[in-house]
């Protein structure tokens, strides 16, 4: 059995030689030979401790892995650095993909495009390339369309612990609020939620608006 | 038409039109949907004049958004109307209904994708280093324990196979995308010459390749050719097929050189 | 200027974002906007107090480069990691891409990627590590970028005598590929597949596809 202040020391080691690919709880446990539990509380006290003594690194938790990080507040150092690499945005198009997906996978092609009303095929072509996201299975029906879903790549991408930690939707979109901007929506698309115009008004619209729309 | 739209910064048409609804807000008052339609068609015209190439999802939403505004027009009927066993039941709901509810899940997604943007943005502020190389400390073993041939050859065709579905359904796309509306309105026109000046609309349909777009496309090309009176449209009573006609004397001028 | 302690933070973080190929000490100055001296003097304070504090990790001067390493005598540790069910495997996508290069050797990353459709860095690497495959050659073309093809150690681990031993393609490739095709045809021709071909399509078909297997 390790001392524990050996013990951080071996854990600082093997979540650095582990770089980007970060390390499950149990792998460490597994080759320091300690509890998981040990291991977890370790982890804790050693992300507090790292904290006040001001080190320049972290370790964050990242799809289900801890992993070791540069400091946020750091940043324009590395920038500054030839070697880091340069970061590119994803796309809007492809942003949205990936929203859709993330919330609502595994989910078909045709679906995604539905709901973003446009073709989306570029969009799932550079993310697939990217790795952050993948095939998880085919739909039923014709032509069993490929069921996409998000990967690991994904969750670490966006530096996500599990799919729990994006916002639920309701939390940025609740009901009532929904059901507020539909009212507006309808409103602002022009008739009164009840509907229907009178009948002189229709009457009297038909002849401009079928001369509207030929000329 | 307000040039501040940068055309190229919409997603789709549903963005432009969530756009448009937005703006709509500087006015006070009711936004007839037709005005909205009229704003959404003023902008696909803008951009046919600057030439830029219009993506049939734009269209598709235009002889949508033409769609609900007609309808709009017609009485709602009552339940016990003959007119209802011709309408299923989303007929008889709000034309705007379906509009706004995919409005508003568009909205949703485009949200959720702020917040998306908000933790790239945030993840991109720190850095890690590649893994280090273990293979030193790996005992001698076989990194491929457990791993046949014949497992290799069926990850490579498995890999194959994918690649094949992936270009496959790209093809499609092409294919669906080939005719533009002004391509259209020239086939309309020969085919009207052709037929000696007149035709039915359902004839126009009447296609193998027939498609959900290609039947917009064809549905704007003919609105198109009504605007330049190139043809005439006639219709006895509703839901009667459009009957298209050569405007009287012209019947040689429908093609264009 | 920074306070010292800020400083070697950002020190730290600097040289743990550099990597294997570590940074040298001018580097360092021009990120940090600090004299060479200063650097160089803290980092020698860095290698002390690090020693003094039991830290798992040390920085090493290795020409004229600073580098952090991991420590010596946790060397048990990494055996351990490296033995690890999940480092010791290969990875679904190392799988794919030793599959593809065994099949189509001598292939540049490019083409792995194309068949795959999608980044193949990680897999390359860890194949390569791994003594699977190695660089046999350079190819034509702009950047004359590198051949890849598989190791005697392949043939070894897999016990085959040469590459003409792995099995062949044909019986489940033809498959494959009419499968494939047969799909294609049936989107061209916009017909749901659920529909089978008639026996003269099919034939003729067959003709092509086994032309572009040759290929």
């Amino acid at each position: 059995m390790l001392k524990r202040e050996t013990l951080k020391a071996v854990i600082e080691g093997l979540l650095f030689a582990a770089g980007e690919e970060g390390l499950k709880p149990a792998e460490i446990a597994e080759a320091t030979e300690e509890k998981l539990a040990v291991i977890k509380e370790l982890i804790q006290e050693m992300q507090r401790e790292w904290k006040e003594q001001g080190r320049g690194i972290q370790i964050v938790e990242v799809a289900q892995v801890y992993q070791l990080t540069t400091l946020p507040e750091h940043r324009i150092y590395y920038e500054k650095l030839a070697q880091s690499p340069t970061r590119s945005q994803l796309s809007r198009a492809a942003l949205e993909t990936l929203a859709i997906i993330a919330y609502r996978q595994p989910i078909i092609r045709a679906d995604v495009e539905e709901i973003r009303g446009v073709k989306s095929e570029k969009a799932l072509t550079q993310l697939k390339r990217k790795g952050l996201i993948k095939e998880v299975g085919r739909a039923d029906g014709a032509g069993r369309p490929i069921l996409y879903g998000t990967t690991r790549e994904f969750l670490e991408y966006f530096g996500l612990k599990s799919l729990e930690e994006l916002p639920a939707p309701d939390s940025i979109f609740n009901w009532a609020e929904m059901e507020a901007e539909r009212q507006e929506l309808f409103q602002r698309l022009g008739v009164e939620p009840e509907g229907a115009l009178s009948e002189e008004e229709w009457t009297d619209e038909e002849g401009t608006a079928a001369g509207s729309e030929a000329g | 038409m307000d040039v501040q739209i940068k055309l190229e910064s919409f997603e789709g048409p549903l963005d432009l039109l969530l756009h448009l609804i937005d703006r709509a807000e500087v006015d006070v008052c009711d936004i007839p949907i037709a005005r909205i339609t009229e704003q959404y068609m003023a902008v696909l015209s803008t951009m046919r004049e600057l030439e830029l190439e219009i993506a049939s999802e734009f269209l598709l939403m235009a002889a949508h958004l033409l769609a609900i505004k007609s309808r709009m027009l017609l009485p709602r009927p009552e339940p016990e109307d003959p007119l209802m066993d011709y309408m299923d039941e989303e007929e008889v709901l709000d034309p705007r209904e379906e509009l706004v509810q995919r409005l508003l899940e568009y909205k949703k997604y485009k949200r959720l994708s702020e917040v998306l943007r908000e933790r790239e943005e945030f993840r991109s502020q720190v850095y890690t280093r590649p893994p280090m190389d273990l293979t030193p400390y790996a005992k001698e073993s076989n990194p491929v324990e457990g791993i046949s041939p014949d497992d290799l050859l069926e990850a490579f065709v498995e890999v194959l196979r994918n690649r094949r579905e992936a270009e496959t359904s790209s093809t499609a796309q092409l294919t669906r995308d080939e005719i533009s509306v002004s391509d259209r309105m020239e086939e309309i026109a020969k085919l009207l010459y052709a037929s000696g000046g007149s035709l039915r609309f359902s004839q126009l349909l009447q296609t193998r390749w027939i498609t959900r777009e290609r039947v917009i496309t064809t549905f704007l090309a003919l609105l198109e050719l009504l605007k330049t009176k190139r043809v005439w449209i006639r219709q006895e009573q509703l839901f009667d097929d459009m009957r298209i006609e050569a405007p009287p004397g012209e019947e040689g001028t429908l093609v264009e050189a």
